[in-house]
């Protein structure tokens, strides 16, 4: 066990943090111009699809660095890259399962967000149980029509591709009837409407399509192959999640602590009231706790072992937390939590997580409600570790009694 | 012993329900998230013509004269359907304070003006600390000029930008005990000196303003009740708004259950029902278990108001602390049955889930609640 | 809505209270003749089988009497009844499901203790699934000769008979091949073992069968229909659990708020400890919540509406009640709660529910984890409400799925 | 940055639960419930050949040199095999607390003779009141005699029964601050005006005293370290303490899981396997979650520790906190899983769950060291 920093890391971090603080936008950024020319600006100082392999315009990076380069972006309260889903997902994608013509045509647009991509994989009738998804695409002969909707999507109206998986063979059981394509989404078949949330945010949104279309050129992998391919994990952005969410937590906490400062509770600071340190202390320990975890995801990483069902773990863990950590805000703070405007400035809240500026508590709150459900439910998730870490046996169910042969 | 509600209890539920399900639809709510007095006119009057805004007042005052069992099931409908309007400000808060404290020609004029609707009234605590005890009431009354002179400013005021006239709570003398020396102020809500802002909530059908008050002057014909003996009125009136708010909430957490339970016979994935999954029938199994204990709770602390019960006051406590609880659990773990539907604006179920948060702070938390049944405890 | 007690049930109250100042035994019984006195002793007094019609020894009483007598045993600490099992459900089954033969020969005698029953139902492997118990009751010609295995038989040690489960046809599906059977327990084919529990104490037994025998006679019902007849909700004994239970804690909570006037926190009593009063708060909120919800149930017995499902209820929440209470008690006296002999008498713990003196904060802490498991899991209630009063689908379960005949 | 054990951690740790799975089975820890030490001689012995009764002591005396990391995961084990003995309070106590602040020969004599397993150490800190902090030390000492005179009480000392000397903190002066005036001595356990009496423990594994003293002298050479000047050794053997509890409570806690993970392989009703339903599914998926991240709590504190890291007193509090939570909440859910048989004497799971539970108010519970946490918080 070491688990100090390298000097070369210790390093990397100052060298990092110098840039972020020299280079973070001020402001909101309001065009997509704008966040066009932020990404690129990180692309050009290595910080965007780092983790890609060189021949794809990549870094190599270790998860380390990676994992650094997110958390002082974090740090730094910077806007997030617009084409992050590209770099991130997309992108690796086609790198791994795409053919050299693919390859060719859109990595570097990627990663240079020239084109700016999106993912179209749930339905209103398929979350968790993402392979029962309807959208059809049909064989025209020199391309698919696609008729369906997705949902969801998020930078969905900013959008000029899209990764999508679609139903091919209706015949065959629900996890052998779907392949993977690319979609231009600039096209008149395709209706893309903004999803408000419980927030008042909209960060995501529905995608319409009625007879839209693909190139057959644009299939990746083979007909009918497409869950598997969903189903690969991707490994070149690695770290990241590992230290940046524990550090923006963190932040939180911090202005979380001086609004106990401010705030009067039985003649004194709150901050003087047992029960509310009970609760900082509670988040800080529990939040120490992922960032011990992150640590020793990080220490597998860079030992090239790929983060397994275990990433589950830390899903169910930081998410949970989130929703208890909020909970506690809330009661801390009491009626002034509830304020979305109004309240006086020390009671205002956080900071966005995807940069620019402050976001109310109770904003906050209720966006913590999200993560338990998205990216796979917390049930989706004890099911994966029950089944794929502790070696449990599948649970009956009315799907598998049906079609054994899946 | 009979814990269920009488005929005409039964009655009163029943058309609460009706008239809400039919007017009030969430469709109508949301039209209120935007307007700045956040409730509808016609709607007030229709409520006034059923007798409603009169419900604990006395016939005399044109009221009913109904009591707290009556009004929890009322606000409890009015959490289930998320009502959006001054009526727990204008009835509970205000009118229950002048009901309890009132002089005969104040009963007359403003409990019979917030019966009829022609009187939005509402009552102004909280200062600049959630403190619920008479430690929070700083605001400074001068007696001068044939009445009083006030100075000072109120938070979460509910709707006071739709009221007429705030019921102030504010100190005219200083003690050594907190609890003395606090009077009752009726304050014209556009009078000179008056100013308010808006503070908008989570829960958008919730409207609340914080209150400055620049030398304000009120009459002397304005105190409700004894100079520097208020505070006892005060007391009361918060026991009934934490069985109000705990009634509230028991009316989304409800609401929000059989949504759910709803979802789950409906909702499919992986070829079975979702209320097929363990994991989803035990949650709102432990949500009903939650519901019903909260009902138990809410009904037996309105009771226990009614029956001037020796526990009156630890039953609301009890209801308060309890259901608050219940309330986030349940109106949360709606939306974790829900999924992604449930994390959207146009689909309603986070109507309730705020509805439920507005409340939980509100009258006292359950922490707040709690300290005070441990102080009943030990007696 | 009314909630307040009749001027009838006060002066009942007052009576029965009156009753057991004047009668309950001091210091523990230590004989089964002294407990046998005990109970005929309240049998005369007409607290026994108080809810058994009048022409089998019972007086027809109310469930509101049935229910104050339990409350003022508990709150005089009084011995509980030693035939309790033979009142509440052997006697009850006989009354509702025995011939007249059956009747006049055990009820009676169940009545005045001459002979003390117990239950033999659970299984080492059937627990909550109670319908695949393997004890076989063979039939030879004039009697049936059981093989087998019961457990969690409680009084098994001093039983003079037993109503007893056990399979009389192996080629049916599980529920339909059961019967309902009354042994004689004084024979030699039948051993008793004590079982310890992680308290120490040994309230239930195991119980052998090499060859036992049942006489024809003693078949209740009809053969293979076993099963119905336990899964019968018997109604004589109704009441009881909705207040006795909520002053045993209330006793015990009593008890807690001394120790934390004598035990030292901080410098002061513990007492004057936040997050001390912010527990005793929550157990007494939650207490008293569960009173209100038995005065409820009890309110629906008193109009003659029976306890359904609902029933899970009231387990579920006292079950899960008791351990978090006692996770309370146990962080308030800190290491005082794990000392089961040489603490200080402060710290001593509450009255033993049974009746005849205290217990130790630790034992009580450990009995607790019992209730969520016996009388149907947690799970297991959980499912009930679910299916039976939300009307849930039932789950997909592999019996349902090899035995859809059932 | 590598949080895997080394080689050398990982082959300690494969021999130690080789040793114990072999020698200290649980019908062996049965048999030390009603010993009135509670530990076996020979084993003892044997377990000093290995060398683990001095693992963290300079091999000068006799020990193996190796850190807190190393302790911690012989801790585990030993909580993973209910390991009855004073090693946790001859080695990490007494022994810590020698090491730290022992003189050369004081270091000699015990640490030489703990680590051959000749002197059976222990340390006795809380007195009337659970208090942590050095506000709970009134034990006094008062000089005199060529040295000091021990009178007072202390409660909750483990393995009295078996020790041969016991390191007591003393106040030998009185001060304003608490944390100045307290001195340690090492007492001999059977010595003149030393009387214990057994405080019998849920874990029976565990033994504890009340030890009280009359007058009893200890000579000057028997004071460790400085005169008024022992609180901050008492501190950091907490601290390691807090870190070794976490250790022991997380033993126990995995067992229980890897025990109810098997039992819901191989258990079935209802025609399957306990582990296909889902309630028991995810009960078990949250004990994993719980029981890594208690590992990652544990390893980082006694790595901290080691590395005299900056946070090393946080990240212990952080340990005790999360893992005394964690390791009620699964060891409690392992019986809930087993169902009846988890709630009999026979089947072993009990025995971790009262292990753990016996750790979790030792050293701090988890509100002291969130309270510990919060303060560091705020800087």
């Amino acid at each position: 066990m070491d688990l100090n920093f390298t000097p070369e890391d210790i390093a990397f971090r100052a060298r990092v943090r110098k840039w972020f603080e020299d280079n973070t936008p001020r402001g909101e950024m309001r065009t997509l111009d704008e966040r066009k020319a932020w990404h690129r600006k990180m692309y050009e100082a290595g910080f965007i699809g780092m983790g890609w392999p060189a021949e794809y315009g990549g870094k190599n990076a270790r998860p380390m660095e990676q994992a650094i380069v997110s958390d002082e972006m974090t740090r730094a309260n910077a806007p997030s890259a617009v084409n992050g889903l590209g770099t991130s997902i997309c992108g690796p994608t086609i790198i791994v399962h795409g053919n050299e013509q693919q390859k060719q045509r859109f990595l570097k647009k990627i990663l240079n967000a020239d084109e700016i991509w999106c993912q179209l994989f749930s339905e209103p009738n398929a979350g968790s149980d993402l392979a029962s998804l309807k959208t059809r695409a049909e064989d025209k002969g020199d391309h698919y029509e696609i008729n369906g909707q997705k949902v969801w999507t998020s930078g969905g109206t900013i959008a000029d591709w899209g990764i999508l998986l679609a139903r091919t063979d209706t015949t065959v059981p629900k996890h052998q009837g779907i392949s993977f394509f690319l979609i231009n989404m600039r096209q008149p078949g395709i209706e893309v409407r903004p999803l408000k949330q419980i927030t008042g945010g909209s960060e995501f949104c529905e995608v319409f399509f009625t007879n839209a279309r693909v190139e057959k050129e644009n299939l990746i992998g083979k007909l009918n192959q497409g869950w598997m391919i969903a189903q690969t994990t991707l490994g070149y952005e690695r770290g990241s999640g590992t230290l940046n969410r524990v550090t923006a937590y963190m932040m939180s906490l911090r202005r979380l602590l001086g609004a106990t400062r401010k705030l009067k509770k039985n003649g004194g600071a709150a901050f003087d009231d047992l029960l509310v340190r009970q609760k900082l202390g509670r988040a800080f320990v529990e939040l120490e706790v992922m960032r011990y975890s992150g640590l020793r995801t990080l220490s597998r990483l860079e030992k090239g072992l790929r983060p397994g069902p275990e990433s589950s773990i830390a899903k169910l863990y930081y998410s949970e937390y989130g929703k208890r950590y909020h909970e506690w805000v809330m009661e801390i703070l009491g009626p002034y939590g509830n304020v979305l405007e109004g309240a006086p400035p020390e009671f205002s809240g956080p900071d966005r997580i995807d940069g620019g500026g402050q976001t109310a508590w109770g904003v906050s709150f209720l966006g913590s409600r999200g993560p338990t459900i998205y990216a796979g439910t917390s049930e989706i998730q004890k099911n994966i570790i029950g089944e794929r870490v502790l070696g449990l046996p599948k649970e009956v169910r009315m799907d598998r009694m049906q079609s054994k042969g899946e | 012993m009979d814990f269920d509600f009488t005929q005409e209890q039964a009655a009163l539920r029943d058309s609460a329900r009706d008239y809400l399900s039919q007017k009030c639809t969430t469709q109508f709510v949301r039209t209120m998230f935007e307007d700045p007095t956040g409730f509808s006119k016609p709607m007030w009057k229709e409520m006034a013509g059923l007798g409603w805004l009169g419900l604990t007042f006395p016939e005399e005052n044109d009221g009913l004269g109904l009591g707290m069992v009556e009004l929890a099931l009322m606000l409890e409908e009015m959490g289930r359907a998320v009502f959006p309007g001054p009526y727990f400000a204008s009835v509970l808060l205000a009118g229950g304070a002048i009901k309890a404290a009132g002089d005969k020609s104040q009963k007359q004029k403003y409990l019979g003006g917030i019966a009829s609707g022609d009187v939005i009234a509402t009552m102004g605590m909280l200062e600049d600390a959630p403190n619920w005890d008479a430690e929070g009431i700083a605001l400074n009354a001068q007696a001068g000029g044939g009445g009083f002179v006030l100075n000072g400013m109120k938070r979460f005021v509910p709707f006071a930008q739709a009221a007429d006239v705030m019921l102030i709570p504010a100190r005219t003398s200083k003690n050594a005990d907190p609890g003395k020396g606090i009077s009752l102020f009726l304050v014209e809500a556009k009078g000179k000196g008056v100013e308010s802002s808006p503070m908008k909530n989570i829960d958008l059908t919730n409207k609340a303003s914080e209150v400055r008050f620049n030398n304000v002057m009120v009459p002397e014909e304005n105190v409700v009740g004894e100079i520097d003996n208020g505070w006892h009125v005060v007391q009361k009136v918060l026991q009934q708004a934490a069985v109000g708010a705990s009634a509230e909430m028991l009316g989304a957490a409800r609401k929000s259950m059989e949504m759910s339970v709803e979802y789950a016979k409906m909702r499919e994935a992986f070829g079975q029902k979702l209320g097929q999954f363990q994991a989803i029938k035990h949650k709102l199994a432990d949500m009903l278990v939650d519901v019903e204990s909260s009902h138990s709770a809410v009904y037996y602390a309105a009771w226990a108001q009614d029956a001037q019960s020796a526990d009156a006051a630890l039953a609301a406590s009890v209801a308060k602390a309890y259901v608050g609880d219940a309330a986030r659990k349940v109106c949360g773990e709606a939306i974790q049955v829900h999924g992604g539907i449930g994390f959207t604006w146009d689909f309603d179920l986070h109507l309730w889930f705020k509805r439920a948060k507005f409340y939980e702070p509100m009258f006292g938390d359950a922490e707040y609640h709690r300290e005070l049944a441990a102080r009943a405890l030990a007696g």
